[in-house]
């Protein structure tokens, strides 16, 4: 963990959940800073520790080696699952946080390709949100399955930062920007504090490019493949699995930021968005959502 | 007829014993032993628990879970041990591990303060430092009650803050 | 339709993350809790009965505060008990209580009546809950049946706490309605008992004067309890608690298989009457139990008075100590006195000529004796389960009774001694 | 004649108790002696019901006892 100070703000830097993390704040106070970054870290780490799939022991480890067995889970886990129950419903499928056993056999890297059909099939089975039966106090799914909390984890720790740190930093004015890897939540609390850039990434043919956002309220999240593709046989395939056909959705866009109240809102309007594939910007236009698409 | 009087005198009797010793509580004591003013801002979840109450035994995985879903700075939980020997309690935690702050009021300084009525007690004191509610005994049918006042407490701040 | 169906995902999913952030918690369902518990018992006086009785119970607890309890019964009795009638110097002959044949006792002996034979089952369940933060009540059935006695009950019981639950009082009532139907018909109260002894022409002949003893129908008996309770917490280490209890049974209250003596001036039997008793009981109980926990060991000591309009008035002691060793073991001495006083209607015989009183029975159980328990038990852990064996001896000294008419000089044995045996076996398990 | 006996033993041990009431019960969180299971009035309920069956055999009086109370507190 880092605290640096800049000209009129503070930057706390860590890493977690597989991202670069900051928070930058709009105050001159080093000990509002310290235990914002306290907050913010004992969170995130709480919630890392709990659902991150490379934990050993921990709870996603014991749901995903339940092996048809029932798990008891608890009342954060049981509202996880209910969002992402939501999600699936509202992408008529499409949107599972069941769909990583995919990964097994596509590796989103340069010069791979594509695997053969008959493994895709073999592993389709193992897929598809509806197969889990849980209830407010116990998880259970198929022997086989695998979820994944990390579609809608890194969103939801965002919110949940923000969320904790507004009581500390609110009364004192102080506005702040929290960017969990490109998923950020700004809030102004003061009408005199500029809004903060924010660059978001864009590959254009290997040259690497920002294009620059002011957001000073509300929250932006990005899903994409601007980095994890290949291309075989002259066709893109990126790491936005269809988890019906168990292939990549194809023609859709390397990035889709959306801004919105909320980092879950935004997150889960900009995975819908990549998972209609072409269709995206005409999903985004119809939800009436700010968006910014690149293809 | 005479069995009648029988009961009558034997009840009246015996309820006159229960009155006369209730009073034997004495006044609170006013003292801060936990320093709960330096949880200002915070929800403070206090648990009453000792080695030998049966019930105690079902509230710390509830309370072990309460922890892990709220973050430190939401709120913060103590468990109170009554045990007059510690020794006792260490090997209840052994069995029973807790996530959160264990306190020994082996006097029962605390429970005289707060004036339990059974085991386990336990107090919710809210951001402002108020209590805001008071169990006694724990209940699994309760535990969406327990709940429900945790959350409301804790958003009842966050919408306080966001006002000003 | 499909833009409309778009417009709607933002704000569905708005909705959903408002549910995710704001989460309110949601009732937890409670999980079912069995316990159980079994025991094995034999029971034997060496050269009367022997039983063999095993109990097991079921308690399932419900939101933590009620709980629903099943037991069963199940034991089987053999051997032979006192009928009444006294020891003689020549061998005796007694017909068996269903009327099918006879059994012999021989000179000096107690008269045993061997045709006991019996297996009796019982189940009962209890449903308990909290009325209100402070009080709490049980109610209850009871079925009991054996071969010719079966019994079905019903029982309430209220109990409130005062003062920190350091004190609770209790009241409850039961009502038991019995029906006793022995093979052979109940005899009528002081008709003589009718023996062969080839003084019939035939068997019908037998048989029309053995049903002349007998009255029609089953016996009934309807008990009705009650029990006032109070239990006190004295200080950290002791707690207290008496009863008084009222009981009135109404009915058939005559053992079916005991006889009288009717003996002359040289003691003698001439001849035997089944006993008679009154049709009504009404008894009072008063209980009190201290436990006293001290260092290493629990004191726990009763004493119980009962008082009937029978004229039995008893007195009991009992005196357990249960020593801990170590953290799972203990051991638990006991001690149990018994006195009771007889009942105005006990009398060891009758003397041939004299005028029948009203109610009359010679049966050992309501005359004056003393009896004394000692046992030990130990309790220790296998696995994780609680275990128990118990032994007991009981010994009996029946006491001569005043309702003696004529004095017997010979060495008869009327109030011969009962010794008991006990083994007991408990396992507790969840 | 019978019940002024036992009236009289009751009111005998009520007023020892009265007398020394100031002093009488314990605070909730006082009551590791009592929570023990070998300080439950009944504590073997089992044994007991075996007992009334045997004695209840081999006697004239019975019954007197049961009923619950004191113990943990808890809940």
């Amino acid at each position: 963990m880092q605290i640096t100070q800049h000209r009129n703000y503070f930057k706390i830097a860590f890493n977690a959940m597989a991202s670069p993390c900051e928070i930058l704040l709009f105050s001159d106070s080093h000990n509002l800073v310290k235990v914002v970054a306290k907050i913010a870290i004992d969170e995130t780490k709480r919630f890392e520790n709990k659902f991150s799939r490379y934990l050993y022991n921990n709870l996603c480890w014991q749901i995903n080696r339940s092996e048809g067995k029932k798990v008891k889970i608890d009342l954060e886990t049981f509202n996880l699952l209910e969002y992402a129950n939501n999600l699936y419903q509202m992408s008529e499928k499409l949107f599972d946080i069941t769909a990583g056993v995919l990964n097994k056999i596509w590796h989103f890297k340069k010069d791979a390709h594509p695997p053969s059909q008959s493994s895709i099939d073999e592993l389709l089975p193992f897929i598809g949100f509806h197969q889990i039966d849980y209830a407010k106090k116990y998880f259970c799914m198929p022997k086989g399955m695998q979820v994944d909390f990390g579609g809608i984890g890194k969103e939801y720790i965002v919110d949940r930062v923000a969320q904790l740190i507004t009581p500390i930093c609110e009364p004192e004015e102080v506005s702040f920007l929290v960017n969990f890897g490109g998923d950020l939540v700004a809030k102004n609390f003061n009408s005199l504090h500029p809004a903060w850039h924010v660059g978001v990434e864009n590959i254009e043919s290997h040259r690497c490019s920002e294009k620059l956002i002011n957001i000073s309220q509300g929250a932006v999240a990005t899903s994409g493949s601007t980095k994890r593709f290949f291309d075989y046989q002259g066709q893109r395939y990126a790491h936005i699995l269809n988890p019906i056909t168990g292939k990549p959705v194809m023609g859709a866009p390397r990035s889709v930021s959306v801004f919105a109240g909320n980092c879950s809102l935004a997150g889960g309007m900009s995975s819908l968005a990549q998972l209609q594939g072409k269709n995206a910007e005409i999903f985004l236009k119809n939800a009436e959502v700010e968006y910014l698409c690149y293809w | 007829m005479r069995q009648i009087y029988w009961i009558i005198s034997f009840l009246i009797i015996l309820s006159f014993i229960g009155k006369a010793n209730s009073q034997l509580l004495e006044p609170p004591n006013s003292e801060d032993p936990l320093n709960l003013s330096q949880y200002s801002g915070k929800t403070v979840y206090i648990d009453f628990w000792a080695s030998w109450c049966i019930p105690c035994r079902k509230s710390f995985p509830w309370l072990n879970k309460i922890r892990t879903t709220y973050s430190n700075e939401e709120l913060v939980i103590i468990g109170v041990n009554l045990d007059k020997e510690r020794a006792k309690a260490e090997a209840f935690l052994k069995e029973y591990p807790a996530k959160f702050d264990i306190f020994y009021d082996p006097k029962g300084i605390l429970a005289e303060k707060y004036q339990l009525q059974g085991m386990p007690s336990s107090i919710l004191i809210n951001p402002h430092g108020q209590i805001v509610s008071a169990h006694s005994g724990f209940f699994q049918s309760k535990v969406s009650l327990y709940e429900n006042e945790i959350q409301a407490s804790i958003n009842n701040y966050r919408e306080v803050i966001r006002e000003k | 339709m499909q833009l409309k169906k778009n417009l709607n995902v933002a704000e569905k999913l708005a909705l959903a993350t408002a549910t995710l952030l704001g989460a309110t918690a949601q009732a937890e369902t409670v999980k079912d809790e069995w316990q159980f518990v079994g025991s094995i018992l034999t029971y034997s006086e060496p050269d009367r009965v022997s039983a063999l009785e095993t109990i097991f119970t079921a308690d399932k607890a419900f939101d933590d505060t009620a709980k629903l309890s099943y037991k069963i019964v199940l034991d089987s009795l053999t051997g032979a008990s006192a009928n009444g009638a006294i020891a003689q110097d020549d061998v005796q002959t007694f017909t068996r209580p269903s009327g099918n044949g006879q059994y012999i006792i021989q000179p000096q002996e107690t008269p045993l009546d061997d045709t006991f034979k019996d297996t009796r089952a019982q189940f009962s369940v209890n449903w308990s809950d909290r009325l209100t933060e402070d009080s709490q009540y049980t109610i209850g059935t009871n079925l009991s049946r054996e071969y010719d006695y079966q019994s079905i009950g019903i029982s309430g019981e209220l109990a409130r706490d005062f003062d920190r639950k350091n004190t609770t009082l209790s009241i409850g009532l039961s009502y038991a309605n019995d029906s006793v139907s022995p093979e052979g018909g109940r005899p009528l109260g002081f008709s003589s008992m009718v023996i062969d002894n080839g003084q019939f022409d035939d068997e019908q002949d037998y048989r029309n004067a053995f049903n002349a003893t007998r009255i029609s129908g089953d016996g009934s008996i309807d008990t009705t309890e009650l029990l006032l309770g109070w239990t006190q917490i004295i200080n950290r280490r002791m707690i207290m608690q008496m009863n008084y209890g009222y009981a009135d049974v109404k009915g058939y209250l005559t053992d079916p298989f005991k006889v009288l003596s009717v003996i002359d001036s040289s003691a003698t039997a001439k001849f035997y009457l089944y006993e008679n008793r009154p049709e009504s009981k009404k008894q009072h109980s008063f209980f009190a139990l201290t436990k006293y926990h001290l260092n290493d060991s629990i004191i726990d000591f009763s004493y119980r008075y009962i008082d009937s309009d029978w004229d039995i008035k008893s007195h009991t002691l009992d005196l357990r100590w249960r020593l801990f060793a170590g953290k799972n073991s203990y051991w638990e001495p006991h001690v149990r006195y018994y006195q009771q006083s007889a009942a105005d209607f006990y009398y060891p015989y009758f003397v041939e000529g004299t005028i029948l009183p009203e109610f009359g029975s010679a049966d050992y159980r309501i005359g004056e004796m003393d009896t004394y328990t000692i046992g030990l038990k130990y309790g220790f852990l296998i696995g994780d389960n609680r275990t128990e064996v118990r032994a007991e001896y009981y010994h009996q000294t029946p006491k001569s009774s005043s309702n003696e008419q004529v004095i017997i000089t010979e060495d008869l044995n009327l109030y011969p001694s009962v010794d008991a045996f006990t083994l007991q076996f408990t396992y507790y398990f969840d | 004649m019978k019940s002024k006996w036992i009236f009289g033993v009751s009111i005998i041990c009520i007023t020892t108790f009265l007398g020394g009431c100031s002093s009488l019960g314990v605070q909730p969180w006082e009551r590791d002696f009592l929570a023990k299971p070998g300080m439950a009035i009944n504590s073997s309920p089992m044994d007991s019901s075996i007992d009334d069956h045997i004695y209840f055999s081999k006697e004239a009086s019975s019954g007197g006892r049961s009923f619950a109370g004191g113990g943990c507190g808890c809940n």
